[in-house]
This record gives C-alpha cells, sequence and structure tokens, in this order.
C-alpha cells in the first residue's frame, strides 16, 4: 500500500482554483470574445508557408517528374496532355486523398512551378473527386505573387547547339569559373561552368558571339539528384535521350570520323552520340527511362 | 476479477489494452499490452529514401513529432557526416524547445482530464495553440511539421518570428502560474497526485525508464547535459529534477522543464547567427552506422541507422521511450486503487504512436 | 389564493362547463339514461374527486415549472462553463436568445435515437433503473414550496402549513437514488457500471448521514418537519447565519448526493467510461442526463428552504421568483467548484464524508442545540 | 367504491405480489427490488392511515437499508451458482 505521506500545503483548499477559474470568466466577459474561431464563419488566419491544395504554373513546370520521383507517398504522377499555346506537354496531378503534404514537391521543382496554397478545405463526396488532375491544379498567376523561399540565383545557362567553342567566356570570367572541357570523340570542347563559383556577373552572356550563354533565374536545389552516367560504348546515337529531356540539357552531337562510306563512294551521316550538359540536369531520370541501349546509368532511379 | 482498461477507453490515450487485476477497489496485478498501433515504420522506412524519411518520422509521435524528425535527421547527418549551419542548429533547438512545451502542454491537459479536471483541460489545449501557431508559421504545417532537414531545416524562420516567439514565452509563463494554482493550490489535486504511484530510484533505473519519470525519481539525467547534442553545450539551464518519485514529482519535473524550455528558446532566439539554414545533403548514404539520441519530452528517443551505400537505409531502428517506460507501470500500479491508474499512466505521457511503431 | 384553490377553480370551472354539456345532452335520451347522465355528472362535480383532479393538474404545474428549470439549468451550466474554458457554449441553436434552445435541440437528438438493450443485461431491471430514479427525483420535487402559496397542497383548511413533514418525505425520496443506481449498474452486466453502482451507493450512504444530521438542526430550530414552517421560521433571519457550517456541509453533501464534479465518482468518465451509465443510450440516457440536473435543481431549492430562507426577500419581486434566484445561485456555486476541481478518489472520498463532514455535522448540531436553548429562535 | 378503496386495495395488491416476488424471484437483485417495492407500498398504506411520519420513516430507513441489502446479495452470491440452479 502507498506510504502515507503528508500532504504538503495547498493553501485555502479550494479556494485558489475557484479564484482562477472565476478570474477566466471575468476575463472573457472583459475580453468580450472567447477564445474559440466559430470555424465555418471566420476564417482562419494560415501564415504563407501553410502547406494545403497544390498549385501548378504551367509555364515554369518542365515536366520533368522530379516531384512525382520524390513523392513518399506515391500521389503524383505525369499526365500527357494538348495545351493550344504549349502544345504537347506533361505535367503532374496530385492525388489529395493520399497526399501527406510534407512539401517534398515544391522543395525539389526546379523551376518553382509547384506551390502550396493556404487552401485547405478539399473535404468531396468520392475519393475519385479527389484525384486533382493537372488542369484542375493549373493557376499560372499564383507562383509569380508569392515570394520563393528558396534562392533565385541569375546564372549563365549553355545552349549547346549554338555554342561554336570559340573560348571567349573562358578568358573574360573574372573569377575563373569556365573551364572548357573537350567532348570524348567530337573533337570540340564547350564550356563548363562552376555553379557553386559563379556571381552571375553576366560578362560571359554579353561576350558570348552566338548568344549560346544566357542568364536565366535558377532556383537553389537543397536536394542532391542522382546524375546520369553515360557509356559511350553502348550509345547508338538515337536521340531518345534528348528528346526525353525536360531540362534541354542532353544535345546530339556528330562525331567526326564516323561516317559510313555507301556504295557510290559518298560518305553518309556521321553517328552522334549525346552530349550531357550537366549542370543544367536536374536528375529526373527521364533519359535513363528513354534510352533502350543501357548506355545510360542512374543509380537509385527506378527504370 | 480483471478489468479490460482499453483499447477504447478514455484512460489510455491512445490504442493500448492495460489488463488490472483488483480486489475491491485495489489493484493486485497489472499487464501492459500494446500492439494495437503498430505500422511497421522501421520497415517503411527501409523502402524509402533518405528524404523520404522524414515525414515518416513525423508519424512517430502525434505529441511531438517535430523531436522525432529531428531525431531522425541528426541520425543521418552522423551516418552521412553532414555539417548543419549554426543558424540551422538555433533554429533547431527553438523549434525542438517549442514543441517540448506543446507537449508537456498537451500532457497537462489530457492530465486534467483524466483527473476530471476539464478547465484544465481546455485551458491547456488553448495555451498549446500558441507554440502550435508558432510552429505552424515556421514549418507550414499545425501537426505533422516535416521541418528538420537532413543538413538543416526546411525553411528560414518567417519574419516577425523572433517577436512572436518571445512573446509566447512570456505569455506562457504566465500561464504557467495560473496553472500551478489551479493545480496545486488545489486540496484536491494534490491529495489525487502526493504518494501516488511510487517508483524507487533504483527501480526505475533498473526498468530503463527515462526522461521526466526517470528525474521525477531524483536521478539527474538529462541527455542535453549528459551528451550535448546540436548547440545545447552553449546554452544555460537546468534540468528539472523532482526527488519523491510519486505522480506529483513527474508534475513538477514537466511543470518546470516548461520554464526551462522557456529560457532556451529565449537564449537560442538571442544567439541566433545569420547565415546559411540548410546545406546540400548528400543522396547516397555511405556504408556504416549512424546513431543519434535526444531527450525527447517523454524520455530518451534513439535512433540508428544502416547504410549500405545506396539511397535507402538498410535498417533502421527506433528506441522509444514510452515502451521502455510502460514496462515499468505494474511496478508502479499494484497496490493503488482503480482510480489511481489514470493518474499514474496519465502522468507517463503515453504517446502509443511511438511506443508501437 | 393558494396554488391549490387556484387549481380547484379551475377544475371546478371545466367540470362545471362539461356538465352543462352532458346535462343538456341527457334531456334528449330516455328518463332511465338521463338519470345515469345525472348520476355520472353529480360523481364528477363532487368534492373530492374534483380535489384529485386539483391535485393532478398542481402535479402538471410544479413539474413543467421543474423542467423548464432544468432546461435554464443546462443552459445556465453549459453557458459558464464555457465561458470559464475560454469559449462560448451553445451559440448557434437559438441565436437570438444565447443558445437557449440548444438543450431541445439534445433532447430531440436523443428521442429519435434507438434505445439499445444490452443482449446479456437483465431486462427488468435495466429498465427499472431509469424508471426509479427520474420518478423518485420528482416525488422528492413535489413538496418543496415555491411561494407562500405556491406548493402542492391537497385541502384548502392547510393553507398554512402544506404538507405536515413535507420538508422528510423530500429526503425521503432524494434519498432513494442510489437504489436505483446500483439496480441499473447491475443489470447492465458490465464490470464498470457495477463498480460504478457500488461507488454510488458507498458514496450516497456515507453523504446521506452528514446530510441528515445538518438537517436536523434547521428541524430543531424551526420546531418543524415541514417547509412551511421552516420557512416561515426565517422570517427575521436565515438559518445558513447561525448555522454557517452547517450550510456548507449542506452543500458539499448536496453535491455528492447530486452527483457532480468533485464527487462523481459513480461516472467518473476517465476511469470508469462512463460509470453507471455506460450502457443506457438515446433517450434513457436522456432522462438520466435531466435528471441529474433535476437532481441539481431539487438540491439548489432544499438548500434555499432549508438555510437561505425560502422566498423571503424584498417584496418588490414575487415569491417564486426570489426562491428561483437563491436555488440558481446555489447551483452556480456548486458548478463553479464543479468545473475548476479534479475528481476525488473512492477511499477519499469516503474519508471526507465520514472524518470531516460527520463531525462538522455534529459540531453544526450542537451549535444548533446552543443557540436553540438559549432562545434565540 | 370511494377513492381510498380502490388506491387501498391497488397498494394490497401491490404489496403482496411484492412480497410473494420476494420469495419466488431467482436472481437476489429482483427478489430485492420486490423487497423494496413492497416496502414502498406499505409505506403508502402509512400515509392513507395518516402517520405520515412512521411512512416516511419507513422510506428512509427501509429502503436506503435495501441497497445494503444488495451490496450484500451481489458480494456474497455469484451469479454463476444462480444460473446452475435454475437449468
Amino acid at each position: 500500500m502507498a506510504d502515507k505521506k503528508r500532504l504538503p500545503k495547498s493553501e485555502g483548499l479550494i479556494i485558489r482554483p475557484m479564484l482562477r477559474s472565476g478570474t477566466q470568466f471575468v476575463r472573457s466577459f472583459i475580453k468580450g470574445k472567447p477564445n474559440t474561431i466559430l470555424y465555418p464563419y471566420h476564417i482562419l488566419d494560415l501564415p504563407p508557408t501553410y502547406r494545403g491544395k497544390h498549385t501548378l504554373d504551367f509555364k515554369r513546370c518542365i515536366g520533368c517528374g522530379n516531384c512525382v520521383q520524390i513523392c513518399p507517398n506515391d500521389c503524383m504522377w505525369m499526365e500527357k496532355l494538348e495545351d493550344p499555346e504549349l502544345g504537347k506537354i506533361e505535367r503532374p496531378g496530385v492525388d489529395m486523398g493520399r497526399c501527406l503534404f510534407c512539401g517534398f514537391c515544391v522543395e525539389v521543382c526546379p523551376t518553382a512551378a509547384l506551390h502550396h496554397t493556404v487552401e485547405f478545405e478539399l473535404a468531396d463526396y468520392q475519393r475519385e473527386d479527389l484525384r486533382y488532375g493537372p488542369r484542375e491544379l493549373r493557376d499560372d498567376t499564383y507562383a509569380d505573387g508569392i515570394v520563393e523561399e528558396r534562392q533565385k540565383r541569375r546564372l549563365p545557362v549553355l545552349d549547346m547547339s549554338k555554342c561554336t567553342s570559340c573560348e571567349k567566356c573562358t578568358g573574360e570570367c573574372p573569377e575563373t569559373c569556365i573551364v572548357m572541357m573537350p567532348i570524348e570523340k567530337v573533337g570540340r570542347s564547350r564550356p563548363e561552368i562552376d555553379l557553386a563559383k559563379c556571381t552571375g556577373c553576366e560578362k560571359c552572356a554579353i561576350v558570348c558571339p552566338e548568344k549560346a550563354l544566357e542568364m536565366k533565374d535558377v532556383y537553389e536545389l537543397y536536394f542532391e539528384m542522382p546524375e546520369p552516367k553515360f557509356l559511350l560504348s553502348n550509345c547508338t546515337g538515337c536521340g531518345a535521350c534528348s528528346r526525353a529531356c525536360p531540362a534541354d540539357a542532353i544535345y546530339m552531337m556528330e562525331m567526326p570520323g564516323t561516317e559510313k562510306v555507301l556504295k557510290d563512294g559518298k560518305k553518309g551521316k556521321p553517328k552522334k552520340r549525346a552530349v550531357f550538359i550537366l549542370e543544367k540536369c536536374v536528375g529526373c531520370g527521364k533519359c535513363f527511362r528513354a534510352c533502350k541501349f543501357a548506355a545510360i546509368e542512374m543509380p537509385g532511379v527506378k527504370k | 476479477m480483471w478489468i479490460n482498461m482499453g483499447p477504447q477507453h478514455p484512460m489510455t490515450h491512445g490504442l493500448w489494452n492495460l489488463r488490472v487485476k483488483v480486489d475491491g477497489e485495489t489493484i493486485v496485478d497489472a499487464q501492459p499490452e500494446v500492439g494495437y498501433l503498430h505500422r511497421g515504420i522501421e520497415k517503411i522506412c527501409e523502402g524509402r529514401t533518405y528524404t523520404q524519411i522524414i515525414p515518416i518520422t513525423d508519424r512517430l509521435c502525434y505529441g511531438s513529432s517535430l523531436t522525432w524528425s529531428h531525431l531522425y535527421c541528426l541520425t543521418a547527418e552522423d551516418l552521412m557526416g553532414v555539417e548543419v549551419p549554426e543558424r540551422a542548429e538555433y533554429i533547431r533547438v527553438a523549434a525542438i524547445e517549442m514543441q517540448r512545451i506543446a507537449s508537456h502542454l498537451m500532457w497537462l491537459a489530457a492530465y486534467a482530464t483524466d483527473l476530471g479536471l476539464m478547465l484544465g483541460f481546455l485551458h491547456a489545449m488553448r495555451d498549446r495553440e500558441v507554440f502550435i501557431d508558432l510552429l505552424q508559421a515556421l514549418s507550414g504545417s499545425r501537426l505533422t511539421y516535416n521541418y528538420p532537414r537532413i543538413g538543416g531545416v526546411a525553411h528560414d524562420i518567417p519574419p516577425n518570428f523572433e517577436r512572436d516567439s518571445l512573446r509566447a514565452c512570456a505569455y506562457i509563463e504566465n500561464r504557467l502560474r495560473e496553472y500551478e494554482d489551479l493545480y496545486e493550490g488545489s486540496r484536491v489535486f494534490m491529495m489525487r497526485n502526493v504518494g501516488v504511484g511510487l517508483l524507487k530510484k533504483e527501480d526505475a533505473i533498473n526498468l530503463g525508464v527515462t526522461g521526466p519519470p526517470l528525474r521525477a525519481c531524483g536521478v539527474n539525467y538529462d541527455l542535453r547535459k549528459e551528451m550535448p547534442y546540436s548547440v545545447y553545450p552553449e546554452i544555460d539551464f537546468q534540468p528539472a529534477v523532482h526527488p519523491a518519485g510519486d505522480c506529483y514529482a513527474r508534475y513538477r519535473v514537466r511543470m518546470d522543464e516548461m520554464y526551462e524550455s522557456c529560457k532556451i528558446i529565449r537564449q537560442a532566439i538571442q544567439k541566433m547567427p545569420k547565415g546559411k539554414w540548410r546545406v546540400v545533403a548528400p543522396r547516397n548514404a555511405p556504408v556504416g552506422t549512424g546513431m543519434g539520441r535526444v531527450e525527447d519530452p517523454r524520455g530518451e528517443g534513439m535512433m540508428y541507422i544502416v547504410g549500405d551505400g545506396t539511397d535507402k537505409p538498410y535498417r533502421m531502428k527506433v528506441r522509444s521511450p514510452i515502451f521502455v517506460t510502460v514496462s515499468a507501470a505494474p511496478r508502479m500500479l499494484i497496490g493503488y486503487k482503480v482510480a489511481d491508474v489514470v493518474a499514474i499512466m496519465g502522468g507517463l505521457d503515453m504517446c502509443i504512436g511511438e511506443t508501437d511503431r | 389564493m393558494n396554488l391549490f384553490d387556484f387549481c380547484y377553480g379551475i377544475i371546478h370551472w371545466l367540470v362545471d362547463l362539461i356538465n352543462n354539456i352532458w346535462y343538456w345532452l341527457g334531456d334528449f335520451l330516455p328518463w332511465w339514461f338521463g338519470d345515469f347522465f345525472t348520476a355520472v355528472g353529480d360523481f364528477a362535480a363532487s368534492h373530492g374527486h374534483i380535489a384529485v383532479m386539483a391535485i393532478l393538474l398542481e402535479v402538471i404545474i410544479i413539474i413543467a415549472i421543474a423542467l423548464i428549470n432544468v432546461l435554464n439549468f443546462i443552459w445556465l451550466d453549459r453557458k459558464f462553463m464555457g465561458r470559464m474554458f475560454d469559449f462560448y457554449g451553445p451559440y448557434y441553436v437559438g441565436y437570438k436568445i444565447g443558445g437557449w434552445l440548444q438543450n431541445l435541440a439534445d433532447g430531440i437528438k436523443l428521442f429519435v435515437k434507438e434505445i439499445i438493450t444490452p443482449a446479456k443485461a437483465d431486462k427488468v431491471g435495466f429498465l427499472l433503473g431509469p424508471v426509479i430514479y427520474v420518478g423518485s427525483s420528482f416525488l422528492a420535487l413535489a413538496t418543496i414550496p415555491l411561494g407562500r402559496q405556491f406548493y402542492v397542497g391537497t385541502n384548502t383548511d392547510l393553507a398554512s402549513t402544506g404538507v405536515g413533514a413535507s420538508a422528510l418525505i423530500a429526503f425521503a425520496f432524494f434519498a432513494i437514488a442510489p437504489f436505483s443506481i446500483l439496480i441499473a449498474g447491475w443489470s447492465s452486466n458490465n464490470k464498470y457500471t457495477l463498480i460504478g453502482g457500488m461507488r454510488s451507493a458507498a458514496q450516497m450512504m456515507s453523504y446521506e448521514i452528514p446530510m441528515l444530521l445538518t438537517v436536523a438542526s434547521v428541524f430543531l430550530l424551526a420546531g418543524s418537519f415541514g417547509f412551511m414552517d421552516i420557512v416561515a421560521a426565517q422570517h427575521d433571519i436565515w438559518f445558513g447565519i447561525p448555522l454557517f457550517i452547517g450550510l456548507v456541509t449542506f452543500i458539499v453533501c448536496l453535491a455528492a448526493e447530486v452527483e457532480i464534479q468533485p464527487f462523481d465518482l459513480p461516472e467518473a468518465e476517465a476511469e470508469l467510461v462512463e460509470g453507471w451509465t455506460t450502457e443506457y443510450c438515446g433517450m434513457r440516457f436522456g432522462l438520466f442526463m435531466m435528471t441529474g440536473y433535476l437532481r441539481g435543481y431539487i438540491g439548489g431549492a432544499l438548500a434555499t428552504a432549508l438555510f437561505l430562507g425560502g422566498w423571503h426577500g424584498p417584496a418588490f419581486l414575487p415569491d417564486p421568483i426570489w426562491f428561483l434566484i437563491k436555488a440558481y445561485t446555489v447551483f452556480v456555486l456548486i458548478e463553479w467548484a464543479r468545473w475548476s476541481l479534479p475528481r476525488v478518489r473512492v477511499d477519499q472520498i469516503l474519508d471526507i464524508g465520514w472524518k470531516r463532514l460527520l463531525p462538522l455535522a455534529i459540531l453544526n448540531l450542537m451549535i444548533a442545540v446552543a443557540v436553540k436553548s438559549m432562545g434565540w429562535f | 367504491m370511494t377513492w381510498e378503496l380502490f388506491v387501498f386495495l391497488f397498494l394490497a395488491a401491490s404489496g403482496l405480489i411484492s412480497a410473494l416476488l420476494v420469495v419466488r424471484a431467482r436472481e437476489i437483485v429482483h427478489s430485492v427490488i420486490a423487497l423494496a417495492t413492497c416496502f414502498i407500498a406499505v409505506a403508502c398504506m402509512f400515509v392513507m392511515l395518516s402517520a405520515e411520519f412512521v411512512a416516511i420513516v419507513q422510506i428512509l430507513v427501509y429502503v436506503g437499508a435495501v441497497v445494503v441489502v444488495i451490496l450484500f446479495g451481489i458480494m456474497l452470491t455469484r451469479r454463476g451458482i444462480m444460473e446452475s440452479e435454475k437449468r
């Protein structure tokens, strides 16, 4: 049985708690209004960081599918669409019935196209109604109106199809963060920009004669995404990866010296190889999935 | 007569079963049974990448979800060798202490209803709302914050956060004094608590009890002091200890911890440096093991991850404080009345989410 | 004119009215039928018959007043609790009158709910539990006078005194409740309900004694068992002033008898799920809940009549209003303590009853004897 | 037939029947309920004899004591024994 201990002195027996509750009673009238929020009539005051229903900016979205990749609950999917302005595109949809509102899809979006709104009244009559396709999520103005949490940097972005390997940008860069790297078997070199060092001074973009380097807004990404590893020996030069890449980071370039000699002595078209601009890569794994010849390896990405 | 208290019973605060053998109204035997809420979180985590695990660890405990995701991030950082920016550490400490106060207030609320004091329930829940709002502004969600990340925190602190949190600390310190009047000033509360559910110091240590129930037995063991993690060494605070070992001591320890948490939040807000709040964490963990221990509001939480070089953990183990503490329940229960079950089990602050995992 | 006269008059008028039509109808019939009609009409108009019907009408009036008071009490309790807990309380249903209609809405909801009897329950006891509980509580209500002329009387001659031992009758029926609670708890065939019933019996038995001892001191001072005499004796000074200890003891015992918060062990929702009402649902539970508040009203009325001077007050308000104001005040006081105190444990409640309240009650009785023997009353 | 006779007959009948049930009932609690009914009927008869005080004391003392009888009845008997006898 319990030890019989002397109770500590609580003065006033029951007077103090009763005074406290009486104080609260009086205070409730002085304040005029109790603490309750009469919910359907008074709207909750939510902070802008609140994670509610998603919105999708169609113009910003590049259809990379990183959001689908990172979703812990597999509640997102890519849907092929035909848009009058944008043509054939792929955009994500969200199943709100399975979403756990963790916010990873928003954080991982390389172009800040996905956002959470403060809308939380998502109840519906049927489970199917909770599947929000891209058209229902579309809001092309929302993303411009909010202050982005992530840092936005203006960085030179390389368009390899215009580049002539003139090396002018290398000389111009004050931070010496642009290095010309030779591309294997193509016989050309391309500027490789160390984005960590880049200050966004725009000098390389000004000096570029072909406008191959352009300054664009790039959002800082805190997730380390998988990088594609290219195996040249398996590449057939079909170009599927280049077509699949949403970030425009893979270019097909001709390899001189691989032309087949045809019967009539003329030379045929040379073989092509894929050139990866890894600074632009968003790590979505679409090239890996598009490649039918096991020329691209991406550890950690599902086929 | 065996009485099943649970799985659906107001006393349980979740889904578990306490079988109590009573003689009249005196308890002669007790058997806690857990396992009704088992979700296999450890196994789920093995199928997910390191990033995707963070929201799952939030779901471990509905009372203090931030502590658990913080613990996971600590463990993963230990495994990957990521250096966290100092600003992120201070933000984390402030957020954890807010979570601790919110969790203790929820405990206070539940404890009040256990003892039949509805007033305490609603007041404590109302004041918990202040901290929930702060954490909501910080992280964007009300219950499952998903705020810490491997290598920092998800967002920077919102504008006015410093002002609001200092204001909230002052507010809650006022309120805590009010609670002390409401609880300790009441003779009935003291009658229900003093000398009830005595746990001896040796028993507590032998049974592996941690956290407030252990400190209420007079053992000064607080992981924030014993094995400092994060930036706790730079913060001045005193772990709350009470020698009595009964329900009142547990109540007192938690109340004191709330005062201490206010102190910690103030210091963390004042000492918070400028700078980055997040670094990029590697996708793949190296081969090896990582371990993290934190002082959860309920006791010592521990996580252990084995990495095998891929982006998913090979094995993840969670040590939950309540799973261990509840095994000490029969020691505390035997010899008391049925009505004391609610006081004793309520004083342990049961959280079945982490217990069953 | 007291309530009985009033009812007697109404019934008499009604019977006369009907009898006129009746005799008029009898005129059309053959003589033997006419005689029969006359005999029936005369029987209906006899004094005893009308008196019985007048008493029934009185009962209906008293019950209606009590039920309206119960609705008020529930509303008051919820509003008071809400403001104390920092929320609104009933708000939307009957917005213009402060959410007063919420109780009616709850009642309608309980009415349309299915009444489930557990398969293993004892059918007779399960039905009898609420019946006895409600019935005995209403019986206790019957003898409490609301004003000088406002009480259930049986005879116009008894105008000044009412029923001889009305206070004793009220306490006798007030004390039947643990019997019904125990029956209900036992017959539900559930461990929680059984423990709740046992607790209720133990608690009510141990609180009955100090309560009746304090009441005995009042009887001593007034020199009568009737409410009318007791209240009349408080014309100069309320008994609550010399017998202040008794008043406090009585209100504490009342809280225990009515089973509200610090002493609501029989239905301690944290430990025994809902105590002895666990298995009840629908309107049966509604009856229990309503009767709980009704007992609160009875308790307030008893405290008013015995200690707080009954209907005595400045004359600008009628008697029943003064009475009800005092009863409401006692109720609010009990509710205030209810919402700011935790629940007491089962052994402690008996400790309080036997070790604290019983000596206090005896001390109070001694004070009463002293006061009486000094000849102050 | 006056009202009093009618009420008396009703009370006497219910008193007798419940007294019989006290002995006949299988469940101990049923017989206790019947016992209480019997007491109340007797108390009402006291009222009819204008012995109000005796009636009130009858209810206060006896019906109150019935609760104790039930308590002991439940505590000292087991339901299983009664049910096995029924078969």
